[in-house]
Parts: C-alpha cells; sequence; structure tokens
C-alpha cells in the first residue's frame, strides 16, 4: 500500500552482524565521538535521550525511595518509624507528621515533575521518534539539548530543596535563603497553605517546577515540528507509526497547558515573595481559582503521562502479536480525542471544592467522554491479538501487565467521574490507588516494555531474559498488593495524606506496605537486568522482533545520522516483509517474492 | 496561492534559494533539514508553536482578570481611574508604530537591502525604548502613591509601619467602600463618614474628578465596612491619591448625585470630604494589611482594590519583560547579524521570527490597553 | 481479627462501602454497585479474550498464522457505542445522586463548622459549641462550612458527604441522619474513654481529607447521632457548658474542645507551640528579642492576635481566635494555665459572679 | 552520511511536499510596501477609536465594543504583519487553536466563579460583622 511515489533508494537492508565484520569496530552513535565534553554539548537525539534517560532513572530511585520511606511510616497506625523510641511524646509526633508530609510531597512532586512527564517523551521519545520518521535528527537539536539542560536545572532545584530540608533537620536554620528546607505542600501546592506555611521552601520548589515546564515545553516544541516537517517521502499521516500519533498528541498538551503551569507558579512565587494575593484569601483572593489554574494544566498532564505509554502498547502489541494494529484510524484519532477532550475535564478534581453544580456537572459529563476512546484503545489492543502469531517476549509481558493495570486504573476512573460516588471518593485512598494504577501502573510498566523493546536498538546488545521477566512479575506482584487494597481501605473512608490512622485500616496499611517493598525489589532485578545487559549482553540485532517501523530498518545502535542510507517510508504495521533467522541475526528482509508469499498465505490485503 | 507566485514576480527572489541549495547547502542550512524552505518553515512552525504556549502563558493572566472583573466590577471601575490613559494611549502607538517598523525590516531583509533593514530595526528599538520610558513614568507614579503590589510597598521610603501609625493617627480609620451591600446596621455603625476630616480629603476635594468621586460614593452607599480595632491609618489614602494625579478637576459634588440612593450616613455628608474619609481608611487598611496582623486582618474591600493593582503589574510587568527580550534579540541582530549582510532572499529566518515575536508583544498590548486602561 | 472483619467486610453486600447512616447514602451505594459490577463485567470480558487469544494464537511449532482484517468499522463503532451508553447511564445515576446531595431542605437545622489548623467548632443554633458533631437522627442538617486559615475537607464516610472548608467563602453540605454507629469496642484510645463520660463510643468518624499541614492527619472528630429528644437535652447543656464547671477546670475542658491540645502541651514536652506547663508568671523570651511576663494580658493578646509577641523559637503559624472564643474561654484558659504554673496567683474557684458565667455570653 | 542531497532527493521531497497539510512556498512572501502601510494607518485609526468608543456610554456595550476593536486590530497585525494571510494555515490554526484554549479556560473558570461569588460575598459579609465586634470590644 505504501509504495512510496518516486522510486529512491532501495530500501536500506539490515546490517547483519557478519557482514558488518563484527560487534565492536562498527561506528554508532555511542562510540562515534569520545570524552566527555562530546555527550554534553551533542544535539543528537539518541545521546540527548540517554542522557535523559540516566537522569531521569535517577529521578525515579528518588522517588521511589521517598515512596518506600512513607510506606514504612505507615506501617503502624502512629508513626513510629521516625518518633523512634520516644514516640509518644509531641516532639516526636511533630517530626514523625512533618517527615511523613515531606515525603510524600517529595515523592509526588519527583515523580510527577521529575520522573513520569519526562519518562517516555523525553527518553524513549528523543530516542525513536526521528528514526521512526526516516529523519537525521529533531527539527531544532540544540533547543532539545536546552530542554536537557532545563530539565537539569529545575531538578537541581528539587535536589536543593531535599538537601537543604536535611541539612537543616540536622542543622536548622543553617540555611535561610528562600525559606526553610524541605517541601510539605503536597505536589499540588494548593493555596493558602502553601503561601502562608513557613516552614517548606515552596519557591524553590515552585521555581524548579516552573523550568521544568521549560523543558516540557521545548520537547513538545521540537515534536510537533518535527512530526510536521520531517516525514519521510511516502509518509502520509496515516502511516505515522501510533508511537509517533500519541507522541504528537502529548506534544500538543505540553504546549498548551504547560504554560498554564508556567503563570501559576509564577503567581505563587509572586504571592510567596510579594505579597500578592490573588489565590489567598486573606488578602482577598481566591482559593479555588487556584484550584482552576492549577488543574488547568495538571489535569492534562495526567495526559502527558499516559498517552505516550498508550502509544507504547500500541507499537509492541503488534510488533509482537505479528500482526496488524487493528482499527489504526481509531486508535490515532482517539489519541487526539484524548488530547482535546483532556483539557475539558480538570473540574473533576473539584468536585468538593465547592465548584458550582452545573460546573460539576458539565465537567462529570466531559470526563466519561473522554472514557470512550480510552475503551476503544483497549478494544483494539485485544483484537490486535486476535488471530496473530503471538510471541510472548519481554515487553510482551509488560505490555499485558500494562493493559491490566491500565483497565483497572480506567475502569476505577469511572467511579471518580461519576458526581455522587466521587463525593464519597474524593482524596481517600481510592483515589490514590487509581491513580497509581493509571500513572505508575500503566506509564511505568510501559516505559519499561518500551525500553525492553527498544533496548536492542539503543544500546545493541541484548538482556537477559529470565531475569528481566522476573523482575517484571515480582514489581506486578508488588503493585497489585500495595495498591488493590487501597481501593477497599479508601471506600473504607480511609483519607489520602495521612501520617496516623484510625487503628481498623492498620491491615490495609501493612499490605500496602508489603507490597511495596516487593515492588521496589522487582524494579532493582530490573535496573541491575539493565546494568548487567549493557556491561555482558549479547550483541543485538538490528531487527530482533521483526518491526516494521523505521527504526528497525537501521543497525543496532544506529549511526549518529542514523541511517546509513536514506530509508523509504513503510506501512508500518505490515510484517510481512520480514523472516526469523536466528536469534543472533533477528529478523532480515524477505525477498518481494518471498513477501508476496507471505501476503498470500495470510491471505489478506493489507 | 497566486500571492505566493505574485510575490515572485513582484520582487525578484525568484527562485533563488532553490538555485542555492541544489548544488550545495547554504552554510546555514542545518544538517538534518534538506532545502532551506524546509528549514525555514520548520523555524516559522517552531516559533508559531512557541507563541502558542505564550499566548496560553498570558491566558492565566487575563483569566485572573476576567474572574476578578466579573466579580467585582465596581472595583476595576473604580480603580483604574487610577491609570493614565494618556500614558496607554501613547505606549499602543508606540508598540504599533514599531510593529509597522518591523514588518517593514523583515520586508527589507528579504529584499537583501541590509542598511534599510539596519535602521528599520533601530527605529523598532526606539519604539521599545519609548514603550518602557513612558512606563517608568507610569511605574514611578504607582510607586509615589503607594500603589505597587503586595508587600513591596513596605519598601517605600515614606512607608510608615502599621504598628507606628496605629500610635501616631489612631482614631478615625473606619469605614471605606464596598460592593457587598447586604449589611445595612453596620454601614450605620461603622459609618465612615465621620471619620472624613483627615488630610487627605484635602487634597481629594481638589482634584478628584466628579466621576471618580461619584464611583466611590457609589460604593460606599451598597456597603460598608470596619476595620480592624488597631487599623492604623498607615500610608495615608495612598491609593486614594492616585486618581488624584490623573484625575483633570475636582468636582466632588456630584458625589451627592451617586450617593442619592445611598444610605444616609453617606449621603449626609455628600462631600468629597466624606469619601476621603473612606480613602483614608483604605489606606490605613492597606498598610495594615502588611503588618504582623495579616492573618487576623478578614477579607476587606481594599484587598480587591489591591488585587486590580495586583492584576495590573502583573500583566504590565510580563508584558514589560517581554518587550525587554524581544528588545534584546532586536539590538543582538541588528548590531551582530545584520551588518554582515548575511540576511537576503535566500536567509532571513532569524529576522522573520523575531518579527513574529515582537508582533506577539504589540498583539498582547492590544488586548492590555483596553482592558486596563479603558475599563467602563 | 483486622483481616477477617475486613474480608467479611469486602464480602457483605455493601463492596466495601462504610455502613449507610444517611438518607441518600443507599443512593449512593447502588450508584457505586452498578458501576462496580459494569466494570467488572468490562474488566472480565477484557482479560478473559486477552488470554485466550494470547494462548490461542501464540507461536508455536506447527502454528500458521492466518489472516484476519485489520480494522473493522462496525465493530469499532459497536464497542464505542456500547460503552459511551453505559457512561452515560452511570453519569445519570451519579447525576440525579449529586442533585440529591446538593438540594438540601428548606427546614434543615443549621450547625455552623468552623474549622482551622487542626480543630473543627460546631457551633449550633443556640450558641453552644462543641468539638465533636453531635446530630438530630431523622432531621436534616446543612452544615455551614468555614475556615480560618487554610482549606480543610469535611468528610464523614458514613454519611457519604464531604465538601471542603475554603476560608474566605462559605461551602455547605447537608444529610440526614439515619442511623447511629454500633458502639466501639477496637481501637478505643485514652482520649477516647475521657470523651466516653460525656458521649459515648457509638460514633461515626470525621476526617479532614484536604491536606493542612503538620497535623492534618490528627484533625479527626466524631460524628453522634441522636434521637430528636437527646440531642435537645444535650444541646441546651452544651450552650453552658462553661457555668457548669469552676474556671479551672472549664479551662482544662477547653484545652481539648478548643484544639489547643494539637500544638500546647501541659507537660513541659515540645509542641508546635510553646508548653503551658510553667508559662504563666514566668517570663517569656520573644522572637526578636525582649521578653514579656505572661500575664493575663501576654495570654489574652497571644490567643487573640498569636503574631503580635511571638515566642522565641516558634514560627507565627497559629490562626488567631478572634471570633471563635468569647472573654469568658479566654478567663477559663488562663485559670487553667495557672493550675499548670508554680508561679503567680492561684486559680479562681469559682466564676466570680453568676451573673458573668458564660450563659450570658451566649447570644 | 554527508548532510549534501542528491537532486533526486531533492525533487522527491518537493513530491511528497504536495499532499503535506502545510504549503511549502518557493521563496519568501514580500509584503508590499503599501499593504503594511495601509495597515498600520488603519491600526492607528483603530486605536483612536477604541479610545473614543469610551466617551460614549454603552453600558455593557463598552467592553465589547472596545474588545471587538481589539480582536479586528490582532487580526490585522496576525494577517498581514505576521503573514498568516500567506503562511501555512497550520501556523494560523497554531494560532487560533491557542486562542480558543485560552477562551475556554477563561469561560469555565468564570462560569464557576460566578457561581461561587454570592458564598464568598456572604464570607465577607460576616467577617466585616465579626470585625466589628472585635472593634466594639
Amino acid at each position: 500500500m505504501s509504495t512510496t511515489t518516486p522510486p529512491i533508494t532501495p530500501p536500506s537492508s539490515p546490517h547483519s552482524p557478519s557482514s558488518s565484520g563484527g560487534g565492536g569496530g562498527e561506528v554508532n552513535y555511542i562510540n562515534a565521538t569520545k570524552g566527555i565534553k562530546s555527550w554534553m554539548f551533542t544535539v543528537d537525539h539518541k545521546r540527548i535521550g540517554l542522557m535523559y534517560m540516566v537522569g531521569v532513572m535517577s529521578a525515579y530511585g528518588l522517588g521511589g525511595l521517598f515512596a518506600i520511606l512513607l510506606r514504612s511510616e505507615l506501617w503502624n497506625p502512629e508513626p513510629s518509624f521516625i518518633g523512634g523510641a520516644e514516640a509518644g511524646t509531641t516532639e516526636a509526633m511533630n517530626n514523625a507528621w512533618d517527615f511523613y508530609n515531606q515525603a510524600f510531597t517529595l515523592h509526588g512532586a519527583v515523580m510527577v515533575f521529575l520522573f513520569i512527564i519526562p519518562a517516555i517523551p523525553a527518553i524513549l521519545g528523543n530516542m525513536v521518534l526521528p528514526i521512526m520518521l526516516g529523519a537525521k535528527d529533531v527539527a531544532f537539536p540544540r533547543l532539545n539539548l536546552l530542554s536537557f539542560y532545563f530539565w537539569v536545572l529545575g531538578g537541581l532545584f528539587f535536589v536543593w530543596v531535599l538537601s537543604k530540608g536535611i541539612i537543616n533537620s540536622f542543622y536548622p536554620g543553617m540555611i535561610e535563603i528562600w525559606g526553610p528546607g524541605g517541601l510539605e505542600t503536597g505536589w499540588t501546592f494548593y493555596t493558602p497553605y502553601s503561601t502562608t506555611t513557613q516552614n517548606s521552601a515552596v519557591v524553590a520548589a515552585t521555581f524548579g517546577a516552573f523550568i521544568l515546564g521549560f523543558s516540557s515545553i521545548l520537547t513538545g516544541l521540537n515534536f510537533i515540528a518535527t512530526v510536521h516537517m520531517l516525514r519521510p517521502k511516502g509518509m502520509g499521516w496515516f502511516q505515522l507509526p501510533l508511537f509517533l500519533w500519541a507522541l504528537y498528541a502529548t506534544a500538543i498538551i505540553q504546549i498548551l497547558a504547560t504554560p498554564v503551569l508556567a503563570i501559576t507558579l509564577l503567581l505563587l512565587i509572586a504571592e510567596k515573595t510579594l505579597g500578592v494575593g490573588i489565590f489567598n484569601p486573606a488578602l482577598g483572593g481566591d482559593a479555588v481559582l487556584y484550584q482552576h489554574f492549577f488543574w488547568f494544566y495538571s489535569h492534562p498532564a495526567v495526559y502527558i503521562m499516559i498517552l505516550p505509554a498508550l502509544g507504547i502498547i500500541s507499537e509492541v502489541v503488534s510488533v509482537h502479536s505479528r500482526k496488524s494494529i487493528f482499527g489504526y484510524k481509531f486508535i490515532a484519532i482517539s489519541s487526539l480525542a484524548i488530547a482535546f477532550l483532556g483539557f475539558l475535564v480538570w473540574g473533576h478534581h473539584m468536585f468538593t471544592s465547592g465548584q458550582s453544580a452545573l460546573t460539576n456537572a458539565v465537567f462529570s459529563l466531559i470526563t466519561f467522554f473522554v472514557a470512550v476512546p480510552s475503551a476503544i484503545k483497549t478494544f483494539n489492543w485485544i483484537a490486535t491479538m486476535y488471530k496473530g502469531d503471538i510471541r510472548i517476549t519481554t515487553p510482551f509481558i509488560y505490555i499485558l501487565f500494562t493493559i491490566g493495570l491500565f483497565t483497572i486504573g480506567g475502569l476505577t476512573g469511572l467511579f471518580l467521574g461519576c458526581l455522587s460516588t466521587d463525593i464519597h471518593f474524593h482524596d481517600t485512598y481510592f483515589v490514590v490507588a487509581h491513580f497509581h494504577y493509571v500513572m505508575m501502573g500503566s506509564t511505568l510498566f510501559a516505559f519499561l516494555a518500551g525500553v525492553y523493546h527498544w533496548f536492542p536498538k539503543m544500546f545493541g546488545k541484548m538482556y537477559n531474559v529470565f531475569w528481566s521477566n522476573l523482575g517484571g512479575i515480582i514489581a506486578f506482584i508488588g503493585f497489585q498488593l500495595a495498591f488493590f487494597i487501597q481501593f477497599i481501605a479508601g471506600s473504607q473512608g480511609m483519607p489520602r495524606r495521612y501520617a496516623s490512622y484510625p487503628e481498623h485500616f492498620e491491615f490495609y496499611h501493612q499490605v500496602s506496605t508489603v507490597g511495596a517493598y516487593t515492588m521496589g525489589a522487582g524494579m532493582i532485578i530490573v535496573l541491575l537486568t539493565w546494568i548487567v545487559a549493557l556491561r555482558t549482553g549479547k550483541k543485538a540485532p538490528a531487527n530482533p522482533w521483526g518491526g516494521n517501523t523505521l527504526e528497525w530498518h537501521t543497525t543496532s545502535p544506529p549511526p549518529t545520522a542514523n541511517f546509513h542510507a536514506e530509508p523509504t517510508a513503510e506501512e508500518p504495521y505490515d510484517y510481512s516483509g520480514w523472516k526469523y533467522v536466528s536469534p543472533e541475526e533477528g529478523w532480515v528482509q524477505r525477498t518481494p517474492e518471498e513477501r508476496e508469499a507471505a501476503r498470500q498465505q495470510l491471505g489478506t490485503g493489507h | 496561492m497566486t500571492q505566493v507566485t505574485d510575490s515572485h514576480t513582484d520582487d525578484h527572489t525568484g527562485h533563488a534559494g532553490h538555485d542555492d541549495h541544489e548544488h550545495h547547502g547554504p552554510p546555514h542550512l542545518a544538517h538534518h533539514f534538506e532545502t532551506p524552505e524546509q528549514q525555514l518553515s520548520s523555524a516559522k512552525l517552531g516559533m508559531w508553536v512557541f507563541l502558542a504556549t505564550e499566548i496560553l502563558m498570558f491566558g492565566g493572566l487575563f483569566c485572573a482578570y476576567s474572574v476578578w472583573r466579573g466579580n467585582h466590577p465596581e472595583v476595576f471601575a473604580y480603580a483604574h481611574t487610577a491609570l493614565n490613559k494618556d500614558f496607554g494611549f501613547i505606549n499602543t502607538i508606540f508598540l504599533i508604530t514599531s510593529s509597522f517598523t518591523m514588518a517593514w525590516a523583515v520586508r527589507t531583509a528579504q529584499l537583501g537591502r541590509t542598511k534599510a533593514t539596519f535602521i528599520l530595526m533601530g527605529l523598532t528599538l526606539l519604539g521599545g525604548c519609548g514603550f518602557l520610558v513612558v512606563k517608568t513614568f507610569e511605574y514611578k507614579a504607582k510607586w509615589d502613591h503607594h500603589l505597587f503590589v503586595g508587600d513591596l510597598n513596605e519598601h517605600h521610603p515614606d512607608y510608615v509601619a502599621p504598628a507606628e501609625a496605629a500610635h501616631g493617627e489612631a482614631d478615625g480609620d473606619h469605614g471605606a467602600v464596598d460592593e457587598h451591600a447586604t449589611i445595612e446596621q453596620t454601614a450605620a455603625d461603622h459609618g465612615a463618614a465621620d471619620h472624613g476630616t483627615s488630610d487627605a480629603s484635602v487634597e481629594v476635594a481638589g482634584e478628584t474628578t466628579g466621576e471618580t468621586a461619584g464611583e466611590i460614593v457609589g460604593g460606599a452607599e451598597r456597603t460598608s465596612i470596619a476595620l480592624a480595632p488597631d487599623g492604623p491609618a498607615g500610608v495615608v489614602a495612598d491609593w486614594m491619591v492616585a486618581p488624584v494625579i490623573a484625575g483633570e478637576t475636582a468636582d466632588a459634588g456630584h458625589a451627592d448625585d451617586h450617593a442619592a440612593d445611598g444610605t444616609d450616613e453617606h449621603g449626609a455628608h455628600g462631600e468629597a470630604a466624606a469619601d476621603a474619609g473612606h480613602a483614608d481608611a483604605h489606606g490605613g487598611g492597606h498598610g495594615d494589611g502588611h503588618s504582623v496582623s495579616k492573618e487576623i486582618v478578614p477579607l476587606k474591600d481594599r484587598q480587591k482594590i489591591h488585587q486590580f493593582f495586583q492584576i495590573y503589574f502583573l500583566m504590565t510587568g510580563l508584558h514589560t519583560f517581554h518587550v525587554l527580550v524581544g528588545m534584546g534579540v532586536i539590538a543582538w541582530l541588528m548590531f551582530c547579524k545584520v551588518p554582515k549582510g548575511i540576511f537576503g532572499p535566500g536567509y532571513y529566518t532569524p529576522i522573520d521570527l523575531v518579527g513574529l515575536y515582537w508582533h506577539l508583544v504589540d498583539l498582547i498590548w492590544i488586548f492590555l490597553f483596553p482592558l486596563l486602561y479603558l475599563i467602563h | 481479627m483486622h483481616v477477617l472483619s475486613t474480608l467479611a467486610q469486602i464480602g457483605s453486600g455493601n463492596l466495601g462501602m462504610p455502613p449507610q447512616a444517611s438518607t441518600y447514602a443507599a443512593d449512593i451505594d447502588w450508584t457505586y454497585a452498578f458501576t462496580f459490577w459494569s466494570c467488572t463485567v468490562a474488566f472480565v470480558i477484557i482479560m478473559v479474550a486477552m488470554i485466550w487469544f494470547i494462548w490461542k494464537y501464540r507461536h508455536r511449532p506447527g502454528y500458521v498464522q492466518q489472516g484476519a482484517p485489520a480494522h473493522s468499522t462496525s465493530l469499532e463503532l459497536f464497542w464505542s457505542i456500547i460503552p459511551t451508553i453505559i457512561f452515560l447511564v452511570i453519569f445519570y445515576y451519579g447525576f440525579t445522586g449529586f442533585v440529591d446531595m446538593a438540594t438540601v431542605p428548606d427546614y434543615a437545622y443549621e450547625i455552623r463548622v468552623k474549622s482551622r489548623k487542626w480543630s473543627w467548632d460546631f457551633v449550633y443554633p443556640n450558641g453552644a459549641v462543641s468539638s465533636h458533631l453531635v446530630v438530630p437522627k431523622d432531621t436534616p442538617v446543612r452544615l455551614v462550612l468555614s475556615s480560618d486559615d487554610v482549606i480543610h475537607s469535611l468528610f464523614i464516610p458514613a454519611f457519604r458527604t464531604k465538601k471542603d472548608v475554603v476560608p474566605g467563602r462559605f461551602n455547605w453540605t447537608w444529610f440526614q441522619a439515619i442511623a447511629n454507629a454500633p458502639i466501639r469496642t477496637e481501637g478505643v484510645s485514652a482520649d477516647d474513654k475521657l470523651l466516653d463520660k460525656e458521649l459515648g463510643l457509638d460514633y461515626f468518624d470525621l476526617y479532614c481529607t484536604e491536606y493542612c499541614g503538620t497535623n492534618h492527619s490528627m484533625m479527626r472528630a466524631r460524628v453522634y447521632v441522636r434521637e430528636p429528644s437527646v440531642f435537645q437535652e444535650w444541646v441546651t447543656k452544651q450552650a453552658d457548658i462553661l457555668g457548669t464547671m469552676p474556671p479551672a477546670e472549664g479551662g482544662k475542658y477547653l484545652y481539648t474542645a478548643k484544639g489547643c491540645k494539637q500544638c500546647h502541651t501541659v507537660d513541659g514536652g515540645a509542641g508546635n507551640g510553646p508548653t503551658w506547663k510553667d508559662m504563666f508568671g514566668y517570663k517569656q523570651p520573644l522572637v526578636g528579642g525582649g521578653s514579656v511576663l505572661a500575664d493575663e494580658n501576654y495570654i489574652r493578646e497571644s490567643i487573640l492576635n498569636p503574631g503580635a509577641k511571638l515566642h522565641e523559637g516558634y514560627s507565627n503559624i497559629m490562626s488567631s481566635m478572634q471570633g471563635n472564643i468569647t472573654e469568658d474561654e479566654i478567663t477559663a484558659i488562663i485559670e487553667y494555665m495557672k493550675t499548670l504554673s508554680d508561679k503567680g496567683p492561684k486559680p479562681m474557684e469559682a466564676w466570680p459572679d453568676a451573673a458573668e458565667t458564660p450563659a450570658a455570653a451566649v447570644e | 552520511m554527508s548532510h549534501t542531497t542528491t537532486p533526486d532527493a531533492t525533487d522527491n521531497h518537493n513530491g511528497h511536499k504536495d499532499h503535506e497539510d502545510h504549503d511549502s512556498h518557493h521563496g519568501p512572501h514580500v509584503v508590499p510596501f503599501s499593504m503594511l502601510f495601509t495597515i498600520f494607518a488603519i491600526l492607528i485609526v483603530l486605536t483612536f477609536a477604541t479610545v473614543g468608543a469610551t466617551y460614549v456610554q454603552l453600558g455593557d456595550f463598552n467592553l465589547a465594543l472596545a474588545l471587538a476593536i481589539a480582536v479586528v486590530k490582532a487580526a490585522l497585525v496576525c494577517l498581514y504583519f505576521m503573514h498568516l494571510r500567506w503562511d501555512s494555515p497550520f501556523n494560523g490554526l497554531v494560532l487560533v487553536a491557542s486562542f480558543a484554549f485560552v477562551a475556554l479556560f477563561i469561560g469555565f473558570a468564570l462560569m464557576d466563579s460566578k457561581a461561587y461569588t454570592p458564598e464568598v460575598d456572604a464570607a465577607a459579609v460576616e467577617m466585616i460583622q465579626s470585625d466589628a465586634e472585635a472593634a466594639g470590644q
């Protein structure tokens, strides 16, 4: 179907290792130039993606550490983890509560701003978006690098806040610039708490988030321009791989929503430093208006987190089922629909805030409409598996987890979109469980699936399948343990952000804490498999999965210019052109005759 | 698309760019683009997307503006009188003119007329400077009258700390303007009019426009307000004095007409003096807001008046910041790039992009001007 | 024990929801159950289909892949429209349920809820104030919520009601209680036992669900549902609660009831605020140097305007009690503080003049 | 791979561009000076008009009129000074979309804040009252 309009250079054949004289000698983007400077000032999107990967995974480790700490604190109804022996005295209790409040705030803020928003677009998007387009780079490579440094700078603010918090707890008042250390406002920075609290570094943290916003904007801007301007010949909008559709939709949200976060945080900083009172009722401001501002960004931001994950699911399901994705157009359009509708539902975070009944009803209704495209996608993935030739590989196993978690997360979202039940569930553990299923369950597992899917391409190495699968399974079990029980705790009325809780919730919390530790163990195994694979992994073939998007048409890892010869656009989900040879050589391209035969055998036209 | 062909004949650029790159990529063509057109289109698309983020960012402030104005139109209608319409008007002209010279500079850059480009960008810079000069005067006037943002007023040399002020001019500052019409008895109890003899009244009576005075009483008639017990005079009537500067004539007697159906206390005074009393109280409240007792001072009308100035300063401040950035980029291009003569029909992207940015700054001002200065 | 009760609760027809103690709880639970079963069916269908497909079409020796269509508009429309219809049904039930929750009967009994970091005051129409909510059974009750400092949120799981308490405005919610809680046997704290004498152990939980700072998780209260006649009796007595005890004892009562307890200790321990132990009659160091004698005036000022003379080592986090405390209550607290200090005058034995008992302070 | 492209590839590129939703133009579009000046003159006139309109009492329509004039001015700036009239339609779409989303944001926020203003005002009145009581003590 997608034979290119004018004939040009023949499709580049995958680079078989035997023909190129063996692994190490080959020049690729990793070993093309050496030295720290060649990385620091690189404009190569793949290197930027790798640098993002290092940074973002460190942030994930930090956020995960806080998660473990706060789950430990919740083991007992009364906080005892920090209070220790003197637990029970007011001072110990206050310390424990403050510690818990800082832990959950930093867990949330680090995970949201530093990990989950950049995770898929900045790492995997940067890595494969231009290659999937057959382009040499993103449209604005230097802006891309700038975006990374914005991320670093923003991250440094959080590290500063954090280290100030630690230092100040040992030497109170040692660092007085921009208020004391630590952050205890919740990642939402709700006014007037954030503008009146005196024991947290709100300004530093919000300024960090403000800078991170620029990072996000620049990535989105780059992706939009790249998808528009650098598509290869023969690739119309509907030959775009679905991951790129998802990234494109994500970029639209990043562009349109993030500036509102920027202005919100600027206003917050102005309130804090200049005594402006737009959001502070004590100065005549309006606290609910802040929530409108905040959620106008932060609800669409939820889709910045989840949409790329859905794109990865579409890719992986299709490739590893060896079958063209079912209902391509519905999936592509549903990404855009989610992006658009995602802007119209922010009010469902405010059903109990005193928002007017009419606004509540309108937002609730639109919330249900935004669920429809998600449902369509899920059904389409299942239909893609139908009559496939399914290879249960590591990425595929992770994707199955993702689909399961996304389904639970999505369905429980219905309880929260529904007005009367949301009143009960709002701000309870039900919400905590719901968004962890969507954010952490779906996005994290899809991200891991994506890494395992593109790992051979990124590094040219294969990983240990057994340990990778085991790590995923342990993390999955841990995840279910940690969060499923929170639905029940939430429906019982367990409020979120509680350091102490009534005793009858103890059982739920202990199960949850066990789950958190289990998941942590699984994640450590996963990270170890990556490190081991980088050091001792076997050389990966150019196309280990038989995918047909353009990144599989180049060597693993790709050269700096991505392709040795200019690629031609291919129908991204037509797998008839590849045949499996061996684990070492992976999939190689069939001759036109073989391909025709394969199509005949499948019996349907693509 | 006929326009495109028109332009080709119109301005002898023709396919120059095309010819240029067919054989060899021009020096400014990045490695990952194939043609200069593709690069220019990408750059423009990127710029437009960036401009969209700018619009959304200002959109937040416009939203804050709309919500506050929607809820308290009378406060805005009154408070804007502290702004000088003429200044706003002159600034609009400055920006439109500089926008025009910028568009013209893009044209000359496209035609490769380096010297004209240089001069036109210089004129654009001058326009920006003019804008900044006027803004400086405006901000200075606000500063002089303590109409600044939040706590910044405390840094004013004349600022009287509320605690001190409380001793000095303790009595006399109850009552002020409020749009909350509901509690008449409060109006009666704390009818501010009895304090209308403070020194501010002289100034106000002398200079306030009739309309302004009417507005105040119009507001007061609908409710009144009481200050905290220690409500000090603070900075006397500072927010009130500002419209005085803007206003031309005193016709405080008009206040009566507006206040006629108001509560008798206020109506009875019917003089600017009475209004000055309110104004005074406001000043006191205003100062008070920044004192240690911030927490216990309940929401008051003066705070809503303050909202206008907060929003005014945030909007114009952010806008002015954008003007400054734009001027910086224009100056850099003008002095470092344009003289090299590198811009011509084949390559004028930077000029085009900075032009787009400058026009957006103009565009935002086009909305700010009527919304801030021309409120009814 | 927890495991068993938990499993029993989940297994009961209530699907893990708390007991239904308000008129609209059953309706919400019905919507919940409808959504729950719809979701369960959808989830099972998706998972079964997925696992079955993976099993049936897995790659294995001898398996030959057959072609299958890459799209089917009718099928996709089918699974777009069916969920949409189900979603709209859920929306409809949620919406009607919400309308019930948002429509308060005209004759509702009105209770003012004043909140601050980190305590609740429930103010009844006759002026009675309590830190726990007591409501008449089978009577619509409208809660009018206001906050002195930051956003809180009032949540009573058994009533399925929740509303944020936003400073600078009034929010309200209402409910009609239809049942009281069973008497607690588990998890009864020492505080509970003290309160037990007054009100009993048959209460529902009330939580603050909007994060509000250090002691957010302790910002809880108890909700008692009482027969209207019993309620009437209680509320009448509560209006004059101070008059029924000596001033110092009243102060001790207020120490808990007004939430002073959250920050100030009486045993010399540290807290968010200075301890009351040995405060009265001693010089107190101030932030920014200097000191002040902790006498009646200083304490009164610190209650009404906490930031005025800030005790060294503490930040200005206390909200003013202005408007939430009467002069008699301040007196009672001062008398109580006198009992905690070894300096200064002896506390009053009784209210000086019957005419000036707190009853007079009640409007 | 070198960055020079073969003539083949270039042609090809131009060929495939036809189905793109943005149109490439083959050289800069230069706006004639007369057109620029005309737009400038119109903008100045409209600025006078918008100031002049404030001296006419139209009630609520003053705001609408001022905004209408501002929109016309903005449209002129976008179409001519910013070349949108000749530019890729997608750039125009970006602009329109950004305004649409601002409108959406403001619209919802206004719809809500209008509805809850009475609660805010009531609270303000109560605070004034309690303040008055405090002052009376």
